[in-house]
């Protein structure tokens, strides 16, 4: 089928992002229009695409590209995990980048590229073939790009610099182990994992490294993770959307598929490679959450707070147990929900207030206090206070390093807990119970563009406090990542 | 060893050689014009052994004289180019102050 | 008459036409255009094995033109670059552009010229006739690489010059040997003793200085980088691939059989030297065409970096394919870059990268045609350059060859960097700087060929299937049992 | 008739959130807080309607927890739903010319939720959202009034709370591995008395419930945080926050099964505080804190005879029901004292003195004065405590005396011009008042088993009262001959440390700038050191150039760490 719906659903981006590109700035309202319905109505497919998988359907789309190279769509219950979360976030987060921006420069170009992330993103998570993971990988890459530098002073060039050495670096090696290991056993479908039985360990265990290795880099994996705090000087939507969520997911999620679709949970294991990823995975949380805490910039404290936080899904992914998939997978989506949050609240604060360090915070609360409660949110979500979502992650991931005889994960749950309680808990001290400098007249909700500006964050709160609160009802992420593993990895 | 044979001989021998001072020439000279005059003295050499290889005993084999005659055409072409843009360059030269003689030094 | 010698005569006679209109030459483009581009495709299509003897002469003597995979890619591309540059040049070297009168003169005769001659290159087997061509090529050349800088383009025509007389004495050594200079019989004929040995390294050598390999690609930047941009565009991307193709014909065609594997890496190591040393040198420039002129000198590397992994390769189409795309994405990347590059550089009026600053707001489009070029020319996806990066690396890792998989992979990496940096400065400032719009036709010219390079990348399998028509026997690889599209 | 009561649990949790969520709409917020006497009283009906010891699922809700009502669960959601009843009655009130009364009541509601929830859970996950909430959502109760001392009292309480919390997760978390992945409570339960389940569950837990419920170290955040809140959130924070530390360990300590170590360390520190904590009261200026001193010792003593039971196996049934007793009776009587300190103000002439009574009734009730209800839950507590424990308890009647006459000493004088003070104020009191004195004598033969009073002799007479005639000499004798205690500041150990950790900053700074350690930047805080040096790996990382090489060095460690 030649219009199959995973090509549908990674192609509608093309639409508004072409809409973007073509408009002139005086047509901005029929922009921001065509971005709105596109993340509309893309929604909308997600959501009958969900049903129809948990039907047990799976669609797919075929192409190829060279001799011996599928250019595979495939919708799974892992694709769709992504896909819902992304989708989500990028109907949230056009309503933010309209509220935040209003009317400035280079807005079209904006609204372009990033259309083109989010078909990117979403064609990572649909890819069904390694090889077309990569290409989308790699179109992400070059996509977020003008995001990053979008301000065009010299820092954001300097972080767009520095954010293309670490990923093209990174994606090299990804493509080199790639490319060996389809030179060892031909193609490599996720559906169909390869026989790997043939090949020296020695030889998987380098490709297994470069593989990691290459999506570790997006994945902001110590000690490559240092592009991730410079690319803070992206506008907030993009930090919000692309750092928090989409880029950093990419990698946490082609290591997922690396581990449990292409190598294999028998063979990771025979190999030994799952306790030292787990290990620099836990060293990784400590120490992103160390740095926050010396972080004096609000959006540099949230993305050394990113650093822990992904690490959380590769834990998980790398302790290959049930309990601990899960746990990895729905932090995937709970993570990107809170996170979201957070930068979200982090811009507002900065666009309206000028508030960028963690000292300028003192009575934000009373300013702005819609605002900073759904920050709050966030925040005690991260530390993992319950019922907020990620007290869930952190329940499963805890249980899941019982279950793979690794206790120490509860102490390095329980160490990154009270880091993050470190370094949240003092912003929403200084939100909440420092007195305000004067600012007269100032309302949080005055205009349209405001509540544009403040809602998306609202809703992204709840929905955080909602997946925790109904964390076993029959739509939480928690239950579609229990069907994942059902599905999938527990064999 | 017989007349024909060195004869047959004689033509390559010599091209070989008008190619070697050629290049000598095309190496050691700075000034343009000198090193497009190696550089026919070269294509001289060239078609002599072309000419000369293809001349048999007796008989001689058409197709290389075909060469010969299109690979002069060429090369009088290209001289032709080459002489007219050295004229216009020392013109230029001159006009900008310098020397004819200045060995060329471009400035990319 | 078939389209193979059509698409030879044509150009000659456009060319004529030219000399004759003179300052009305220009408009030619409107005819030659169509009629290039509907030959290129006709030639596309033409079922596999399709040859022409001209005059209906026989071999040896005759003159054979073939529709072989290189020509079936090379010459629509180069029908393509032609077109683009003559509508790009259209402004330029017209009457109403006052001094550049004389140029135009000369300019619109010469692409006719160069077009003809590169693509009877193409098309032909006969080193002799290969001769013919790449010096009626040199010729355009070294005539519009004088309109830049005179002593650049006569630097240019003397090195030329020296190549192809060693060309030509290559050409003779077989001649008299072997009573034929037609790569197909040669193919049958060649021993491996030293006249033979001796030609195909003097003919090499000749060709290397015409194709610039590094570190013979002493006078490719200064002419390049100095002359006018459709000129460069012109140089970079055509002038240069005809030699390569001589090259391909002679190790893959005429001598497969009797070149050893040792001169294979020979090249291939060049190669890889060129990739590192002209990404180095890419990056150290200020000024913005010379920078993309070092960018052909190392892609020029990458063609050859290929050429031991063809002649390992257990299936030697892809890695074959995968040159061939190389070729094609480049001249398309390369000429699309030089144009985008010649429109910034004219609106603000200087030739530093520096000078680039808010360009990305002032002129969206030029920049957007410079950045799709460069990333086919970065070899990242979806991209012709990628595909052939792809399949070059895939081939080396298929065997086992660490250093050309890390020239690769380090090379794209570098060209990233020097690519990524013009756009960086383009896209910094937020105050667009106060330059005339675009004029939509011109800017068309490079972001067409840009789009072109983009779209190779989805169209993998057709260009590896028609790369594999009538290829040599050295290259076929199972891809060809495969029936044609 | 029980099977329509069922919901009357969830209800009992849900109605205080759902006020809660009134407190957000900006017209409705102040008004809020005439309503905080609402909120308890879906819990009070269920602590007395609801069916016993059937869950009552909540499918979808966390992970699929479940709400349960046991005896034990009856007696603390019966006893904190009153407190909170009458605290809220006394709010409504007291707060009525509050700066902040939308907030107030926001948490207020929250905490209440988190409180109650705490005693009907029936799994651990919702043991454990409740028990988060509780702790953490008083925080803002703690700094309402946003003095400095209330921040900082606040600070040190969330500091401990956040400790606690985590030690509890990883305590859960391990529970309930071992109880065979089972969130029951039961079940986690019963799986900590098996030979297998390792110690660290315990530890973790006494030091999670331990902070909440005033453990002698950890006690440090209770005399600061309590004196710090308005007065009927003091009141609550005191009589039915804390006991949601003593329910946890009620809850999940293995009872039955002799856990030596544990159980002794457990008893030393609770009886310790028992002591410790009265005699540190004694040294206080602040009413409040004077109670908040007598809570930590009373809940010493509870957690002194859990400890102890648990050290010597003795089975829940005979350790529950006691326990529960007397942190029912000390709950109402320690709310009614927190209340009274507030009303004293209001209180002028005759109403003062009946005031004085009361709280003089209360205290020998908590002391321990033979035929009240005190005595009662002190005799009924004797039991599990063993005989060692036992004599404690009977010594430690001296110190309550103390402690509580100190209170009665510092009670703020009467307002000029104050007369009888407003109803709504004195109600609770009395309510609470009566219900402490009253209700532990309706329930111990439910407890004990046997009438109340039945077997007093004249010994257990003497036992009794000795210790009071002797805390009243005492007192006489300070009053006749002028003594004055020494004044300690409030939270001991807390200062101590504060003024420690200063000290060590200062010294640090101080090395610090005489070059001991390299810095550039920073003003001298370790932080700031240590951000340097971490800067520098992070430069290092960071570093373009370097990126390869970062790859390899990975590869390297990683492909190291494989080959082993």
């Amino acid at each position: 089928m030649m219009l199959s719906a995973p090509l549908v659903l990674v192609l509608l981006p093309l639409i508004p992002a072409i809409i973007s590109f073509a408009l002139p700035e005086r047509l901005a309202a029929w922009r921001n229009a065509a971005n709105l319905v596109a993340a509309t109505v893309k929604v909308g497919i997600v959501a009958d695409l969900l049903r129809q998988v948990r039907g047990g359907v799976d669609l797919e789309w075929r192409y190829t590209f060279l001799p011996g190279h599928d250019f595979l769509l495939r919708v799974d219950t892992l694709a769709l995990l992504f896909v819902s979360l992304s989708v989500f976030l990028w109907l949230v987060t056009t309503v933010y980048a309209i509220g935040y921006f209003g009317r400035g420069p280079n807005l079209a170009r904006f609204f372009g590229f990033f259309n083109l992330c989010v078909l990117s993103a979403t064609g990572v998570a649909l890819s069904g073939t390694v090889v077309t993971f990569f290409l989308f990988y790699e179109l992400l890459t070059l996509a977020t790009w003008p995001l990053v530098v979008h301000n065009g002073d010299e820092k954001s060039l300097r972080a767009g610099r520095i954010y293309l050495a670490y990923t093209l670096a990174g994606s090299a090696a990804f493509l080199v182990g790639i490319l060996w290991l389809k030179a060892l056993v031909g193609s490599i479908e996720f559906t169909a994992p390869p026989d790997l039985s043939a090949v020296p360990p020695l030889t998987l265990t380098l490709i297994f490294v470069l593989c990691v290795g290459g999506l570790g880099v997006k994945a902001a994996l110590f000690p490559l993770h240092g592009w991730l705090p410079t690319a803070m000087a992206a506008p907030a939507p993009v930090s919000a959307l692309l750092h928090a969520v989409a880029v950093v997911k990419a990698g946490a999620f082609g290591i997922v598929r690396m581990i449990y679709d292409v190598y294999g949970i028998g063979t990771v294991a025979e190999l030994g490679l799952g306790p030292p990823l787990a290990a620099l995975a836990a060293f990784t949380i400590l120490y992103g959450s160390l740095r926050a805490v010396m972080q004096d910039e609000i959006k540099t404290r949230l993305a050394y707070s990113t650093v822990s936080q992904v690490s959380y899904i590769l834990l998980g992914a790398s302790l290959i147990g049930p309990f601990a998939v899960i746990g990895g997978l729905v932090h995937l989506v709970h993570q990107g929900i809170m996170k979201i949050t957070l930068f979200m609240c982090a811009g507002a604060l900065a666009n309206r207030l000028g508030i960028k360090a963690v000292t300028d915070l003192d009575g934000a609360g009373r300013l702005m206090p819609v605002t900073m409660a759904a920050f709050s949110i966030g925040a005690l979500g991260m530390i993992g206070v319950p019922p907020v979502a990620g007290f869930i992650s952190k329940w499963y991931l805890g249980i899941g390093g019982l279950q793979s005889d690794a206790a120490w994960v509860v102490a390095v749950l329980a160490g990154s807990s009270l880091l993050n309680a470190a370094y949240f808990l003092p912003m929403l001290y200084r939100a909440w119970l420092l007195p305000p400098p004067e600012r007269a007249g100032f309302r949080e909700l005055g205009t349209t563009r405001d509540r544009m500006l403040v809602l998306p964050a609202v809703v992204t709160a709840a929905a955080a406090l909602a997946a925790g609160v109904f964390a076993s009802s029959s739509f939480s992420p928690l239950t579609w990542a229990k069907l994942i593993a059902e599905r999938g990895y527990l064999q | 060893m017989t007349v024909p044979a060195v004869l047959g001989h004689l033509f390559p021998l010599t091209g070989a050689v008008l190619v070697g001072l050629g290049l000598c020439g095309f190496i050691t000279l700075r000034h343009p014009l000198r090193q497009l005059l190696a550089v026919n003295v070269i294509g001289a050499g060239i078609f002599l052994i072309l000419g000369g290889l293809g001349r048999g005993e007796g008989v001689t084999d058409p197709y290389p004289q075909a060469l010969v005659i299109t690979g002069i055409v060429v090369s009088v072409a290209l001289t032709a180019l080459g002489t007219a843009m050295i004229a216009r360059l020392s013109e230029d030269r001159r006009a900008a102050g310098s020397g004819p003689d200045q060995p060329k030094d471009q400035d990319p | 008459m078939s389209p193979l010698d059509l698409l030879v005569a044509a150009p000659l006679a456009f060319m004529v036409a030219a000399l004759v209109a003179g300052q009305g030459g220009r408009w030619l483009i409107l005819a030659a255009g169509p009629v290039m581009l509907a030959l290129s495709a006709w030639l596309v299509v033409l079922p596999p094995g399709v040859a022409h003897l001209v005059g209906d002469w026989d071999l040896p003597l005759g003159i054979l033109l073939r529709a072989d995979g290189v020509a079936r890619l090379l010459v629509p591309a180069t029908s393509a670059c032609f077109v683009a540059v003559a509508l790009y040049a259209w402004h330029e070297f017209s009457p109403k552009a006052g001094a550049e009168t004389a140029r135009a003169h000369t300019f619109w005769p010469m692409l006719y010229l160069m077009w003809g001659g590169s693509n009877a290159g193409y098309l032909t087997t006969d080193l002799f006739n290969l001769y013919v061509t790449i010096e009626m090529v040199s010729l355009a050349a070294v005539a519009m690489a004088a309109m830049g800088s005179l002593a650049a383009g006569l630097q240019y025509f003397l090195i030329a010059l020296v190549g192809s007389l060693a060309y030509l004495l290559g050409v003779a050594l077989l001649a008299s040997h072997y009573d034929t200079v037609d790569a197909t019989l040669l193919a049958v004929r060649a021993r491996p003793d030293l006249p033979t040995l001796m030609a195909i390294t003097v003919m090499t050598a000749g060709l290397l200085v015409k194709t610039a390999l590094f570190p013979l690609h002493g006078w490719l930047p200064p002419a390049h980088a100095a002359a006018p941009a459709p000129a460069s565009a012109l140089l970079s991307a055509v002038v240069i691939k005809l030699g390569f193709v001589i090259l391909l014909r002679l190790w893959f065609e005429a001598f497969a059989e009797i070149i050893r594997p040792a001169a294979m890496d020979l090249l291939g190591g060049m190669g890889a030297l060129a990739i590192l040393y002209g990404s180095v040198q890419a990056i150290r420039q200020e000024r913005l065409k010379l920078l993309v002129a070092y960018s052909t000198v190392a892609q020029l590397g990458y063609l050859f970096l290929a050429f031991p992994l063809i002649a390992n390769a257990q299936n030697p189409a892809e890695p074959w394919a995968a040159v061939l795309v190389h070729a094609v994405s480049h001249m398309l990347a390369k000429a699309a870059m030089f144009l985008a590059a010649g429109l910034m550089l004219k609106a603000v009026a200087g030739d530093r990268i520096s000078d680039l600053a808010g360009l990305a707001r002032a002129m969206p489009l030029s920049v957007t045609a410079f950045a799709l070029a460069a990333i086919s020319l970065a070899g990242l996806p979806p991209s012709g350059g990628f595909t052939a990066k792809f399949l070059l690396l895939h081939a080396a890792i298929e065997q086992g060859r660490v250093v050309p998989a890390a020239v690769l992979v380090i090379g794209g990496l570098l060209g990233a960097v020097y690519l990524f940096r013009p756009l960086s400065v383009a896209f910094s400032g937020s105050a667009a700087p106060a330059v005339r719009a675009e004029a939509p036709l011109r800017v068309a010219a490079p972001l067409a060929l840009a789009s072109l390079a983009i779209a190779l990348g989805f169209a993998g399998m057709t260009l590896i299937e028609l790369s594999s028509v009538a290829a040599p026997p050295a290259v076929a690889g199972p891809v060809q049992a495969e029936p044609g599209r | 008739m029980t099977a329509d009561l069922a919901p009357l649990l969830p209800l009992a949790v849900v109605w205080p959130l759902v006020l809660a969520l009134f407190c957000l709409v900006p017209a409705w917020g102040p008004r809020m807080i005439a309503l905080l006497p609402l909120a308890p009283v879906p819990a009070l009906c269920a602590a007395l309607l609801a069916p016993r010891d059937q869950i009552a699922r909540l499918p979808g809700i966390l992970l699929d927890g479940g709400l349960v009502l046991g005896d034990t669960g009856a007696v603390f959601l019966g006893g904190a739903a009153l407190l909170w009843v009458c605290a809220g009655i006394y709010a409504a009130r007291f707060l009525r010319t509050d700066p902040r009364p939308a907030g107030f009541a926001l948490f207020w509601n929250v905490v209440l939720a988190g409180n109650l929830g705490v005693f009907v859970a029936a799994d651990i996950v919702s043991f454990y959202v409740f028990f988060a909430l509780v702790s953490l959502m008083a925080y803002p109760l703690v700094i309402h009034d946003r003095k400095p001392a209330s921040l900082r009292a606040g600070t040190a309480y969330i500091v401990l709370a956040v400790i606690g919390e985590t030690a509890l997760l990883a305590a859960f978390m391990l529970a309930s591995y071992h109880a065979g992945g089972s969130l029951w409570i039961a079940d986690v339960r019963a799986g900590l008395g098996l030979p297998g389940s390792p110690s660290a569950i315990l530890w973790l837990m006494i030091l999670g419930f331990g902070i909440k419920a005033g453990l002698m170290p950890l006690h440090v955040w209770l005399p600061v945080a309590h004196p710090a809140a308005p007065v009927p959130a003091s009141a609550v924070l005191s009589g039915a926050i804390v006991k949601a530390g003593i329910f946890g360990l009620l809850v999940f300590l293995p009872f039955g099964v002799p856990v030596p170590l544990a159980g002794t360390v457990l008893a030393l520190l609770g009886f310790a505080g028992l002591f410790a904590g009265a005699l540190l009261g004694l040294a206080q200026p602040g009413g409040k804190a004077v109670l908040a001193y007598s809570t930590v010792s009373q809940m010493g003593l509870v957690m002194g005879v859990l400890g102890a039971a648990l050290a010597a196996g003795t089975p829940a049934a005979a350790v529950l029901p006691a326990a529960a007793l007397y942190a029912l009776g000390h709950g109402l009587s320690k709310g009614a004292l927190f209340l009274s300190y507030g009303l004293a103000p209001w209180c002028g002439r005759g109403w003062r003195r009946a005031l004085v009574a009361v709280a003089l009734l209360l205290a020998l009730s908590i002391a321990g004065l033979p035929f009240t209800a005190g005595a009662l839950a002190k005799s009924a507590i004797k039991g599990p405590a063993g005989p060692f424990g036992a004599t404690l308890i009977g010594l430690s009647a001296l110190t309550s005396a103390l402690v509580l006459a100190r209170f009665l000493a510092v009670l703020p004088p009467a307002r000029a011009g104050a007369g009888r003070p407003p109803l709504l104020l004195a109600l609770p009191v009395l309510a609470l008042a009566g219900a402490a004195l009253v209700l532990p004598v309706v329930l111990y033969p439910a407890v004990a088993g046997k009438a109340p009073f039945a077997a007093t002799t004249l010994a257990s007479l003497l036992e009794g009262t000795w210790p009071l005639a002797l805390a009243g000499l005492l007192v006489i004798g300070a009053l006749a001959l002028g003594l004055k205690p020494p004044l300690l500041p409030e939270g001991d150990l807390l200062d101590l440390m504060r003024r420690s950790v200063a000290a060590a900053r200062a010294g640090f700074e101080a090395a610090v700038r005489t070059g001991a350690v390299s810095m550039h930047d920073s003003q001298g805080r370790p932080a700031a050191v240590w951000g340097d040096n971490l800067a520098r790996i992070e430069a290092l990382v960071r570093d373009r150039a370097s990126i390869a090489v970062v790859l390899l060095v990975l590869m390297g460690a990683l492909l190291a760490a494989l080959l082993r």
